[in-house]
Order: structure tokens, then sequence, then C-alpha cells
């Protein structure tokens, strides 16, 4: 029960009560770039949903494994070239730059994989692939992850390949969910009235503001999950 | 462009090597430089709050242990003899994760004061739980058994009341749950390593 | 082929509307004949379909009943002289819904049927209701089609088309259509009173032009006295009668299908596509007296009334007369008088130019007043759902109308804005008085080039 | 396009006009008879209002509504040059809801600044009446609740002194917090603690029947939402959570009713078709209570409606009604 | 080697204002909103984006000869990596308090749009003397947008500017605008007034 009341903790965090875009700000270019169109807005946020899985996945394995201090595998290279050195070796001055190509190759990859085997799907959101490599959400997804890894306060609190994929999966959820309702709104406001030089952007960060309002409803909705389910 | 210059394709992965060398030797030189000075600034974070948390004692001379899989902080004096301990907690608070850390006396019976590490609360509301004269004062002095509690009236220092914060009842009762639970969670720790209560 | 959606037959259809119906003006006048004109002008295009060419000539003499024009094609119905007299030189009209239209002017000469003797000719005497088995399909569509019959509920759609047999879509039900749902009008309530025989006969024999086995005649609830008329002609016919709920648009045929059949008529087919052909009460009388006397279609009856004319009246008048001498025989236009419209309140088109010709399907003049028109000035749509609550075909009006205001055309497309049959009862209930209809028609028009 | 027609020469000549079909409307549907429907509506709920809160409601309803009307002229007529909207009363609408949406301890300047919140960032930003995609007055609402939380939360009802009812804790922080039994008497009647127009079940209930039967407001939007919320209360007393709530407690404590009849019902801010309203009802019910028995705060009302009108557009998308006889084929 | 394009002094005129990254072309939109609840981390952040930007810029342009096209965001990614690392080092060692309130805004560095785009249509064009004052009158501008927002959102969320007391004690904060959803609505209106203000300036010149 514990297990799934975390879960259920990380996964609300994520997706609702700190939205990627209406909590954090990030993946603001994409929300206000691609939310014209409910479509393409939708495909964008599942694209969105992929990649940071996919990255989620590689940036946790190399953090983990490699650039943590005291990694394992880190360790034992260290051992081998150094053998009876107490040192802990420390790489995490590479994540930011790990990160970035882990976000580059894994696009390309999904791209490649798709473009192959499943025509179809990329056909619908394979035009949004490109866009998502400078996507700050990616970035910001294995940012946190790191954090959760570097900079838990006890060997406990480190998240696992688990978490790490839940808290990613769920944001990429809270970012379509917010794209896609921005993008309702939007086809909407086509056919209204909205004064000339809000138009655009301006509008669109108007309603965002609004959104934030309405999902600061949501604030401990987390820590009513958690109380429930540990009951 | 020159065409030339750049249709060398082994050319070209030499210069990119060089680069990542270069941008390798900087980040080097940063981590040399800098790492021992951040590595002090994250100690300091929790260290440095130790004389406030522990009468008496010093951040220098204070130092990590693990008991029994918990972390915490031995608190001492300037000459190193043991004054009481550190203990880091964290819990979910309204917004986000709270972390704190609960200053005790050294046999655990004493709360000795309380510094919040990390907090999202709302500004100008929950966000007063790091305030000493608004709010952390309460847990000074405070007897760890029974669990404190948190009410709505001003109560008599040191009588195993808290005053919640106007407007944000569950900031504070959030605090002082996770004060009560890292107590409650270190006594029994302390009580099952005889060894570790020696001190000094 | 498609397959028929049959629901339990409740005797009305969802939504829809119940505007205040104003019968009252002109529903206890029995029908009168006007006085003989001086003048016709006959539109060649009076219905759906390939216009007719003239066949006489500038000073031609014609007998009343004679050809002036025709047309090989097979969707199209030949127009008739009402009167006796010369033709004289081709004109052009504006009919009221915006079509430029060659008409053929005759002017009065020589002796004319008056008064009873017209009524007698056209709706008087004896219609036999029994035996009616010696007219072969064949030749009742033959007798239609040179009568020039066309709907005259409103659509004008040459009636022979739709009593040709077709053996890939049988009919099984002809439904006699004597709704009259538009607030004001009462001509088709009057022709059930005066003339049910003629009514019932023109409807069996439309019946068995087509192969329908069942014949079933729909009045609202609201004409007593026309329910009872029918009844007691239609009894020992096999003509069912079925009394509606009064309710608007009960008379347009996916709605009157609806309520006496329980079938859907596909959006974008026909009645056809479901074994059910509709005709107008005036139709089924003009059928009558084309394939029992001979007559073609030259007179109509129609409601003259609002509270804009001095004497609201049912009248029998020959087509190709113009609406101003109609106006006149009521006693003129009222000082307040602000619209003339051409038919119903919610469907009927308003006419600036009284000179404008009557054709087969105009159903009513009729003449209101400031307050009957006046609404409130348009303001911002508040999305209050009432449009779509009123809708009978379940749109969304106020969707496709903004679609259409902001050239949206693909918005007004994915709203179904091409089903819409422009009834009116959205705009009618609209609080923010937007010209619904008017912005739907501009969608459906960009749609459908 | 006007023409004089001919008409016999004794007799005057009326001036004959062109226009589209239909010609007839029904003139007692107008967008004012809409808003005035609402404020009668309300009549019950303002008495009582001023009943348990005596010239509190009457200053903070007043402040409100002519503060809507000050920043609808303001915005909307001087700033974009717009035709005066004030006679639709719409903006006294907003005015009146937002208000009795409040505490009555709320201090001036929370009206004043909820008010231009609820117009301003509400509605004029969206192009006026009737574009706005979320409701003004809770707008309004969650701007001054989120900036001046200390005098809005839950703190802000309970005062000592004053009023007699105001010494106890709202309903639902009650039930919350304290351990003791509330009884539901005072909910119906509306002699309890709680924001100007939320206390009393029974006005809320007379004032939103008349608005059912005028059909000004669409039942399918109340009945949907509190149905929800007594399936929802139901599972969580069964799961026991928040055992001093019952079902009861949820339908009358807190603003449901009102949210339910007056707020949720908003024509503009939800949904066209009635399978559209269902859902919004429904989720609106559902966020309510995720709201009230999960998050940090007593009522969820106010956010669950914003949140459910954010969806509206994409719920408007998805039931997009077949016409009767199905949909237009396509052409070949 | 001559470069095209405008000069140096162009460069850095236009990116203050009139090619405002924040407001005419909407770059950089994610920390605009995320770290100007006050203006010290506004003005830090605008540090480190500036920091990064003219380093970038510098080498690109130094490079802008001998890289293949292909090659090139590749090595613009790996060097805006870098410095955006050093500069994240940087802070926490000396502005550590700093840094935790910036949180993961500086490594988002790495992904703003803004000094890739310079680095695209400024620096692997023009020479290093012209890619510096670009990068210089950017980053100003970048610096201004962001001033605005925080002075906007400090003020009315805090009654002070740079931690200095503006507004009176009696002014009550508007929670709401060291939030979320008051950086989402300040950002919007200053857009609509900046549109509105350029609009009403184009057509008095006309
Ligand atoms: C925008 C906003 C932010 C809030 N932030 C907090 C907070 O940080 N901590 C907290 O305990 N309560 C916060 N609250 C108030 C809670 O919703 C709740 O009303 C309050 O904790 C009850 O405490 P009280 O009984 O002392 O009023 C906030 C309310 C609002 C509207
Ligand atoms: C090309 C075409 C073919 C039609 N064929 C038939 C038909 O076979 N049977 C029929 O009952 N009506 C037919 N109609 C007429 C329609 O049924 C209907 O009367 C007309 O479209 C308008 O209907 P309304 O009178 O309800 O306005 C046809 C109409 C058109 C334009
Ligand atoms: C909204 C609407 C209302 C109609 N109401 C009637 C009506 O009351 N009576 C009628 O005969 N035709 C009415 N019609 C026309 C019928 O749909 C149908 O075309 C007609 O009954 C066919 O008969 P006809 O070809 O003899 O005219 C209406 C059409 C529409 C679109
Ligand atoms: C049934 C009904 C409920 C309404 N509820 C609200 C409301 O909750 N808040 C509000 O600002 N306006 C409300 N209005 C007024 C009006 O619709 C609102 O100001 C529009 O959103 C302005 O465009 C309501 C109107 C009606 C007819
Ligand atoms: S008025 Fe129009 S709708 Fe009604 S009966 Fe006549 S033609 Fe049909
Ligand atoms: S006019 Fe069209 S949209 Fe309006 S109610 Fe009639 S069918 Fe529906
Ligand atoms: S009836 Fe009028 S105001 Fe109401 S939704 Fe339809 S168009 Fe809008
Ligand atoms: S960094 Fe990327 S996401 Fe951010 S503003 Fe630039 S383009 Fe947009
Ligand atoms: S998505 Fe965050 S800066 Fe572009």
């Amino acid at each position: 029960m514990e297990y799934i009341a975390s879960i259920v903790l990380i996964s609300v965090g994520a997706a609702l009560i700190n939205n990627f875009v209406l909590h954090y700000f990030v993946g603001i270019c994409p929300f206000v770039g691609v939310s014209r169109r409910v479509e393409m807005a939708f495909g964008m946020g599942c694209a969105v949903t992929f990649v940071i899985s996919i990255a989620a996945f590689l940036s946790w394995t190399f953090t983990y494994f490699v650039t943590r201090p005291g990694a394992p595998v880190t360790s034992w290279i260290w051992g081998m070239v150094n053998p009876g050195s107490e040192a802990v070796v420390d790489l995490s001055i590479l994540n930011y730059i790990i990160y970035i190509f882990v976000i580059a190759s894994s696009v390309q990859f999904v791209e490649m994989y798709l473009r192959k085997f499943f025509p179809a799907l990329f056909k619908a959101f394979g035009i949004f692939l490109p866009l998502i490599t400078t996507n700050c959400a990616i970035l910001f997804g294995c940012l946190e992850i790191m954090k959760h890894i570097t900079g838990a306060s006890s060997p406990a609190e480190m998240w696992g390949l688990d978490k790490a994929l839940v808290f990613a999966v769920s944001g990429g959820i809270g970012f379509a969910i917010a794209i896609t309702m921005m993008a309702g709104i939007r086809e909407e406001l086509d056919l209204c009235d909205v004064p000339k030089p809000l138009e655009g952007a301006g509008i669109t960060l108007l309603v965002a503001g609004i959104m934030a309002m309405a999902f600061m409803g949501f604030t401990g909705v987390d820590r009513g999950l958690e109380a429930l389910l540990l009951k | 462009m020159t065409k030339d210059q750049s249709g060398n394709l082994l050319g070209q992965a030499w210069l990119v090597l060089c680069l990542s060398l270069a941008f390798g030797a900087a980040l080097a030189g940063v981590e040399i430089g800098l790492g021992p000075k951040i590595a002090e600034n994250k100690r300091n974070e929790t260290f440095g709050q130790i004389p406030s948390l522990v009468p008496g004692a010093a951040s220098e001379t204070s130092t990590e242990a693990v008991m029994d899989g918990m972390a915490v902080f031995e608190a001492r004096a300037e000459d190193g003899s043991q004054v009481g301990w550190v203990v880091p907690a964290g819990g979910q608070g309204f917004a986000d994760r709270i972390e704190i850390l609960v200053g005790l006396d050294l046999p655990a019976e004493r709360i000795t004061g309380i510094y919040v590490l990390a907090q999202k609360e709302t500004p100008g509301l929950g966000d007063f739980i790091t305030d000493e004269e608004r709010f952390r004062h309460w847990y000074r002095n405070q007897s760890t058994d029974p669990p404190l509690e948190v009410i709505k009236t001003e109560p008599q220092p040191g009588t195993g009341k808290i005053m919640a914060l106007t407007g944000a009842t569950i900031s504070s009762d959030a605090v002082t749950d996770i004060v009560n639970r890292s107590v409650a969670e270190f006594k029994v720790t302390l009580a099952g390593s005889p060894a570790a209560s020696g001190g000094a | 082929m498609r397959t028929t959606t049959t629901h339990a037959a409740k005797l009305t259809f969802p939504r829809g509307i119940h505007p205040p119906e104003h019968k009252e003006l002109a529903e206890t006048r029995s029908i009168e004949v006007i006085a003989t004109p001086k003048k016709v002008a006959v539109p060649l295009l009076q219905h759906l379909g390939a216009p007719c060419e003239a066949v006489v000539k500038t000073r031609d003499m014609v007998e009343a009943g004679a050809v002036l024009g025709s047309s090989d094609a097979f969707i199209s119905a030949p127009v008739h002289s009402p009167i006796a007299g010369k033709v004289i030189k081709a004109g052009v009209c504006t009919l009221p819904n915006g079509r430029h239209v060659p008409t053929v002017p005759v002017k009065a000469d020589g002796d004319q049927l008056e008064g009873d003797a017209v009524w007698d000719a056209v709706f008087g005497g004896d219609w036999p209701t029994s035996g009616l088995d010696a007219h072969t399909p064949e030749a009742i569509v033959q007798a239609v089609r040179d009568a020039g019959i066309v709907g005259m509920g409103g659509a004008a759609f040459p009636t022979h088309v739709k009593l040709t047999r077709n053996d890939a879509k049988p009919i099984d039900t002809l439904m006699i259509n004597g709704c009259e749902c538009e607030p004001y009008l009462t001509a088709d309530d009057r022709l059930m009173r005066e003339a049910s025989a003629a009514i019932i006969a023109g409807a069996i024999l439309a019946a068995r032009a087509a192969g329908a086995e069942r014949v079933m005649i729909g009045i609202e609830a609201n004409k007593p006295e026309a329910l009872e008329a029918m009844t007691s002609a239609a009894a020992g016919t096999g003509v069912e009668v079925v009394k509606v709920k009064t309710k608007y648009p009960q008379g347009g045929e996916k709605q009157l299908i609806m309520a006496t059949l329980g079938r859907v008529v596909p959006t974008g087919g026909l009645p056809l596509d479901i074994g059910v052909v509709v005709s107008n009460v005036a139709t089924s009388a003009a059928i009558a007296g084309a394939v029992l006397r001979g007559r073609p279609l030259t007179h109509r009856v129609l409601t003259v009334t609002g509270k804009g004319i001095a004497e609201p009246k049912n009248l029998l008048v020959p087509i190709g007369i113009s609406y101003g001498e109609i106006v006149d025989a009521c006693g003129g236009l009222t000082p307040d008088a602000v619209r003339v419209v051409a038919g119903g309140p919610m469907m009927g088109f308003s006419i600036g130019n009284l000179e404008t010709p009557i054709t087969k399907g105009s159903s009513g003049v009729l003449v209101l007043t400031r307050p009957e028109v006046d609404r409130a000035p348009e303001t911002n749509c508040v999305r209050c759902g009432r449009c779509v609550d009123a809708c009978p075909l379940n749109l969304v009006p106020t969707k496709i109308a903004l679609a259409s205001r902001h050239g949206d055309w693909e918005l007004a497309k994915k709203y179904h804005a091409l089903a819409c049959m422009e009834c009116g009862c959205c705009a009618h209930q609209c609080p923010a008085s937007i010209p619904l209809v008017q912005l739907i028609r501009v969608g459906k028009a960009a749609l459908s080039v | 396009m006007a023409e004089q027609t001919p008409t016999p020469a004794e007799t005057p000549k009326p001036t004959i006009e062109v226009a589209p079909s239909p010609h007839l409307s029904n003139t007692h549907l107008t967008t004012r008879r809409m808003m005035l429907d609402v404020i009668i509506a309300l009549v019950p709920v303002l008495i009582m209002a001023v009943w348990v809160f005596t010239w509190y409601a009457v200053l903070q309803v007043g402040l409100c509504v002519l503060s809507c009307m000050a920043a609808e002229y303001l915005l909307a007529c001087r700033l974009r040059g717009r035709p005066s909207s004030l006679g639709d009363l719409s903006a006294a609408v907003t005015g009146v809801i937002l208000g009795l949406s409040l505490p009555w301890s709320a201090p001036w300047y929370v009206a004043v600044i909820a008010s231009f919140a609820a117009i301003g960032l509400g509605k004029v930003v969206f192009g006026g009446v009737g574009m706005n995609i979320f409701n003004p007055a809770m707008v309004g609402r969650a701007f001054v609740m989120i900036s001046f939380s200390v005098v809005l939360g839950s703190g802000a009802y309970v005062m000592t002194g004053g009023l007699e009812v105001v010494s106890q804790a709202t309903p639902l922080t009650a039930g919350k917090m304290e351990a003791a039994v509330i009884e539901l008497w005072p909910l119906f009647v509306g002699n309890v603690n709680g924001s100007l127009g939320e206390t009393s079940a029974i006005a809320c209930l007379l004032g939103g029947i008349f608005l059912l039967v005028r059909r000004t407001a669409s039942w399918e939007i109340p009945v949907s939402l509190i149905a929800t919320v007594v399936v929802l209360a139901a599972g969580a007393q069964l799961a026991g959570v928040y055992p001093n709530l019952t079902v009861a407690h949820h339908l009358l404590g807190g603003s449901l009713l009102f949210g339910a009849f007056f707020i949720a019902t908003d024509p503009v801010s939800s949904p066209m078709t009635v399978k559209g309203k269902f859902i919004f009802g429904a989720g609106t019910g559902a966020a309510i209570m995720v709201i009230r028995l999960f998050s940090g705060y007593p009522e969820g009302v106010m956010f669950a409606v914003l949140l459910m009108n954010g969806l509206v557009p994409l719920i408007n998308n998805w039931t997009v009604p077949v016409p009767f006889g199905g949909p237009v084929p396509e052409r070949k | 080697m001559p470069s095209k394009g405008p000069t140096a002094t162009e460069r850095f005129i236009n990116g203050i204002i009139p090619e405002n990254p924040l407001y005419r072309n909407l770059l950089g939109l994610c920390p605009a909103l995320a770290v100007t609840n006050g203006m010290k981390p506004a003005l830090t952040m605008a540090g480190a984006t500036a920091f990064v930007l003219i380093c970038a810029n510098v080498i690109t342009s130094l490079l802008r000869n001998v890289l293949k096209p292909h090659l090139r965001i590749l090595v613009f990614t790996l060097t805006i990596a870098t410095f955006v690392t050093i500069a994240d080092r940087f802070l926490q060692a000396f502005m550590y308090d700093m840094s935790k309130i910036l949180g993961p805004y500086v490594p988002l560095i790495i992904v703003n749009c803004m000094i890739i785009s310079r680095c695209e249509v400024c620096a692997s064009k023009q020479s290093v003397g012209v890619a510096f004052s670009d990068a210089v009158g950017v980053s100003l501008g970048f610096c201004l947008g962001l001033a605005s927002i925080a002075t906007v959102r400090e003020i009315l969320g805090s009654g002070t500017w740079l931690e200095l007391r503006v507004l009176p004690e009696a002014w009550p904060n508007w929670g709401i605008m060291v939030l979320p959803p008051g950086a989402f609505l300040t950002l919007g209106l200053l857009l609509g007034g900046w549109n509105w203000y350029n609009a009403r300036r184009e057509a008095k010149a006309s």
C-alpha cells in the first residue's frame, strides 16, 4: 500500500498539481505555438509523452549507473584503474551534456523507428518530433529525475527506474492535458472578439493564467489520496 | 562559407574531437576549482544551522552519523563533546514536500529547535513556517512526549501546544506531523543502539 | 440501399417550437373567388427543374387552360393560361425567392369564368372516391404531367416525377400533408373543409400511380373542422386521417413521416428512399382535377392575412395574378403595414415589389406590422442553447452561424450545415436576435458550390 | 431597400421593407430578460443573506455590483470602445453572484479587485458578453482567493464578536477539522456560517427551481452535478473519509447548491448540447468531490467550475450532435 | 573576412527593443515566467543567460567557417551545454541560495531557443565582433524583458522592488502575483500592452 501511495503521489503530482506547463512553466513554447488546433495539440502531447518516457529511461540509467557520486559502473572502472582507492567518483558535472544528447538521440531514434515500423503513427505525430529536441519539458523531466537521484537525502528516498518512469509519463500526460485543453479553447477563441493586441500569444497566456488558477484547486490532492491509501 | 576547408570529413571529426577535449578540460577545471566550494556550501546548508538548533553546538565540530539506517547529525560543542542531535526529516506539506531539521537534546527528551530546509508553501501564508518569530519558536523547549499538538489559540510556551499560523493550519499541521514522526522514530532508533547513546 | 430506421409513431417529432398561431385572422373565412384580373403574367419557371420555353407568340389569342410554355426535360412542368386572352410582349419578373424568370403576360380578352363558376370548375361538384381503378398508373402520371402539377406545399417539385414508379425504390405509403404548420396560413385548412372529396380522390389516384398501398393524411390537431371534414370524406375509402400534434414544423416532410410512420428520412435523402411520397393537400386536389376533369393547374387557393391587411381572406386566384391585385382585393394594406411576405412567416420570402406574380407554389400573402416583426437589436450569442433545443434536425445552429460569419467552412461542415432545412425555429427562439437562418444560408451556399 | 407600393390612391402609402425569414421571433426571449430572471431567482438567496449577515451582505453585494458595472463601463465601453453593454444586465448578474460568493468579512478592496478581475480578465479580454470561456464571477473570486488567501481562507469566516453565527466554523471546515457532529436543519434553513449566498439550501433551491421552470438555466447541469455528488459522497461515507460529513452534509453544506443552480448553469461558459451538459455537470460534481475530499481546500465549487469551463470547448467538440437522419453524406 | 548582414551597432540596438527576444520574438518564454516572481532571481537568470549567450555566440562565430552545416547544431549544443554547466557551477559556488531558488531553470538555458536562434541567425554568419555585440544587445533585451515582468510581479505581489520596500506596509500583497497564475497573467497583459503600443506607434507613423 505504501508503494502504491508513493506512486499515486508522484503521478497525481506530476500530471495535475505540479503540471509541467501550468506550474513549472516548461514546454511553454509548444504550448503557445502548437495549440491552435486540437488534433495538432493532441499529437504534440502524445509525442512529448512518448519522448519524455524514453529520455527518462535513458537519463535515469546514465545517472544511476554512471554519473552519480559512487555510481556502480564508474566505481568499478575507477577500482580497476586505481585499485584500493577510496575516493568517491562523481561525474555529475557531465549530466547536462549527457541529457541533451540523450534527448537528441532518442528523438532521432524514435523518429527512425516510427517511420520504419509504424508509418501511420509517424504520419500522425512524426512532424512534431524534431520540434521536441529543444523542448525544455523533456530536459526538465531528466533534471527532476536527477534531483531525486543525486539530491536524495537518504538512499531509501532515491527514485528507482519505476518512479522515474511514472513521473515522466505522468508529466507528459499532464502536458498533453494542458495543451489539448488550450487548443480547444483557442479554436473557440477564433470565433470570439479578442482585442487585437491580445490576439495570439497574449490571450493564450491569459487563458493559461486562468487555467493555472483552476489547477491550483488540486493543491494537496496528492496528500489527501496518500492519507486515504495509507489508512 | 569556404567549401574546400569544410569539405574534409576527417578534419571535421578532428575538430569536434578537439573541441570536446577543450570543453572537457574546461569542465574539469571548473570542477576542480569550484567543487570544494560547492561541497562546503552544501554542508553549510545543514551544519550551518546546528548552532541555532542545539544550544552550545558548533557547526565545524558536529558530525554526520548513520544509526540503524537513519542519517542524523551529532551536534557537538567546540570541544567535540556531543550536546545533542539534529534529525533531518521530511513530509508532504500543503503544496509540496517540506524538509526540516529537528534539534534535540542529548537524551532526546526535549526539542531544542527546528529549521525548515526546503518548502514550497504559499508565499505570505504557509511559507511563514520558515519564520522563527511567527512560527518556529513554538517548538523550542518542548517535551518529546507526548506528541505535539496544533491549536488555533495562543498557548503557553512549552506546554506541548503549537499555535497554527493564521490561514495555514494545514502547513502547521504538516510540520508538526513531520516533527512528531521523526522524533518518535529517532527515539526508537536511539533506544535500540546503546553504543550511540553513549555519545561523546 | 439505405436501411430504414423505424421508431414508434408518436404523432409528433423531437424539438421544434410553438409560435403564436394567429390562424384566427383568416380561418373562419370561406374561400372566395377573386374577380378575373385584366392581365396575368405567367412565369415560365414556377418549379424546381428545367424552365419552360414559351410555345406562344406575342399577339396569339389563347383559351383558358391553353399551354403557354413547356419543356421536354423530365423534371419540369408545363404552364398554362388561367384566362382567355391575348399574349402580349414577354416580360421578366423577380420571384420572391430572388430568381429572375421570364413571363408570358396574357391580357384578358373574351368570355371569362367568374365567381362560383370558377369554383365549380376547379373544386365544386362531385368527386368519385371509388372506381378509380380504371385509371392506369401511366395515364395518371401523364395527366399530372400534362396538367403541369407541381408541389403546392412550397418546394414546387414536379409531381409526376414523384409519382413515377421506380422498381429500385418501391413506395408503400402516400402521405398527404395537411398540417399547414406555418402560423397565420389557413388556405389548406379551408381547402380541406371545402374540397375534402377532391383531396381524397386525388390521394387515391396518386397512390395508385405511385404504387402505394397505404394512404395517410396528416392534419394538425389545431384544425378540428378540417379533421372532421376529411374523416367523413375518407370514410369507406381506406384513406387514413391522422391527427398529429400541433407544433412547428410538423408539416416538414421529415417531421410528418417521423410523426405518422416513425421512419427517419436520411439526411440528404428523400422520402422516396424509405418508401414514402409526400404531397400537399392542394397538390392532391389538383391531381384529382387533372385526372378526372382534365384540368390543368391554373388556379390555387391562398391565404391573404396578417394585421397589415384590411380584410384577411382565403382566395381562389388565377396563377400569374400580381400580389398587388390580391392585396387590393382584400381592402389594401393598412397604414402600419411594414412587410409583405410571400408564404408563411417562418419560411416565406418578403417581397419589395407588389407587381410580382403568384406562382403555383404560393401559399399565402402575409402582411405584417411593426410590432409583429420587431425584435430586440442583435447582441452577442450567449450560448444559451435555445437554438439547439429548437432545431428539429438536431443541429447546433449557433455554431453554423458563427462559422459562416467567420468564413470557417470546415467548421460549418463539421456541424452539418448542409442538413439544415431553414425552418427558422432557431432564429425564432434566439434571445440575442441573431439572424441564424440568414447566416446558415451563407454557409450552405459556400459548402454546396 | 424600401419601395413604394401601388396601393389605391386614397390610402396612405406604407413603406414596405425586405428582410430574411423568419419574420416572427419570440419577443419574450431576450438576453436582458434572461439576466433579469437570474436576479429574480437570487432574491430568496439575497434575503437569506441579509437575514443571516445583516448589512454586511448588502454592502458586499452592492459593492460588487457597482464595481462590476463600473469595470464593464470602463473596460468594455471606454477602453475598447464597444457600445454600452450595461443594459443587458450581465455585468450586474456577475456582480451579484460574485458578491454572494464572498465571505461577509472580506475587506472592500477584495470586492473591488475581484470585480475588476471578473470583468476584465474573465470577460472583456475574450470579447465581452457571450464570448468568455470561463465563468467571470469565478475568475474574479479565484483571483482574490489566491491573492488574499488570508482574508478569504477558512479563517476569514470565523470572527469573534459581531455576528452570532460567525463564531462557528463553516460547516465543511468543521466537518473536516473538528469532531463535532453538524446539525442538518440549520444548513437547510441557512443560519450557519459561510459565504453570503451559500448558507441557505432552501433559498438556493427556490431560486434554482424558478430558473429551471423558466428554462433560463438548463436542468441537465444541476441534475447531473448533484447526482454525481450524491454518488461520490455516498462512496466517501462508506470508505470512511471524514466520518462527520454525510451525503446530506455534502449536499447542504458549502456552496454546492448555489453553484449547481447559479454558477455551473451560466450558459456562456457551459456546453450547448444536452449530452455536453450532462458531461459538464457530472465532471463538475466529480471535481468538487475530489477537491473537497482530498485537497487542501475545504470547498471545491469555484475550482471545479473553472476547470470544467476550460474543458467546455473540447466537450462541445466531442458532442456535436448527429443530425436527425444521420450525417450529411459526402458528395462524390 | 567581411561578413554580410547588419553591422555590430545595428545588431546591438536591434536586440534591445526593436527585436526584443521576449516581446517581439516570443523566445525564452519559459524562464520569463518561471524566475520572475522577484527582481533578484530575474536578474540572476538574465546574467546567466547573457554569459552563455555571449560565450556561445563568440565560439560559434569563430568556428563558423570550419563547420559543416549538419555538424553545426551538434557543436552549438555541445558549446551551450558546456557553458551552462559552467554557469551553474559558478552559481552553486558563489550564490548558493540563488542557485537553489533558480533550481532547474539554469540548466534549462541549454534548450532556450533564444540562444540557438542567435547562433543560427547571427553568429554562424557574421564576424566575432558582430556576434559579440549581437549577444550583448539581445541579452540586454532579454534582461529588460525579465525585469519588466519581475517588476510588476514583485511590486504587486510583495510590495517591494529588488527586496526594497516601495509600497506602504498596509499594501495587501497580491499573492497571486508570485504564484504561477500571476506569471501568465502578467506576461499576457504586458505582451498585450507592447502590441497595443507598437500598433499605435505604427498607425501614427503612417
Ligand atoms: C491560494 C491559497 C493558498 C493557500 N496556501 C496555504 C498554505 O500554503 N498552507 C496552508 O496551510 N493553507 C493554505 N491555504 C489555506 C487552506 O486552503 C486552508 O483554508 C487553511 O489551511 C485552513 O487553515 P485555517 O483554519 O487556519 O484557516 C491556502 C489557500 C489559498 C486560497
Ligand atoms: C433532384 C430532386 C429529386 C427529387 N426527387 C423526389 C422524389 O423522387 N420523390 C419525392 O417525394 N420528392 C422528390 N424531390 C423533392 C423533395 O422530396 C422535396 O419535396 C424537396 O426537395 C423539398 O422539400 P420540401 O417541400 O420539404 O421543402 C426531389 C427533389 C430534387 C431536387
Ligand atoms: C419547415 C417545413 C415545414 C413545412 N410545412 C409544410 C406544411 O405544413 N404543409 C405542407 O404541405 N408542406 C410543408 N412543407 C413542405 C413539405 O416538406 C413537403 O415538401 C410537401 O409536403 C410535399 O408536398 P408537395 O410536393 O405537394 O408540395 C414544409 C417544409 C418545411 C421544410
Ligand atoms: C442561469 C445563468 C447563470 C449565470 N451564472 C453566472 C455566473 O455564475 N457568473 C457570472 O459571472 N455570470 C453569470 N451569469 C451571467 C452571464 O451569463 C455572464 O455574465 C456571462 O458569462 C457574461 O458573458 C449567468 C447567467 C445565467 C442566465
Ligand atoms: S406554411 Fe409552409 S410550412 Fe406550413 S404548411 Fe405551408 S408550406 Fe408548409
Ligand atoms: S433553420 Fe436549420 S438550423 Fe435552424 S432550426 Fe431549422 S433546421 Fe435547425
Ligand atoms: S439561441 Fe441565440 S443566443 Fe442562444 S445559443 Fe442560439 S444563437 Fe446563441
Ligand atoms: S527555448 Fe525553446 S521552448 Fe523556450 S522559448 Fe526558446 S524555442 Fe521556445
Ligand atoms: S518549452 Fe520551455 S523554453 Fe521552450
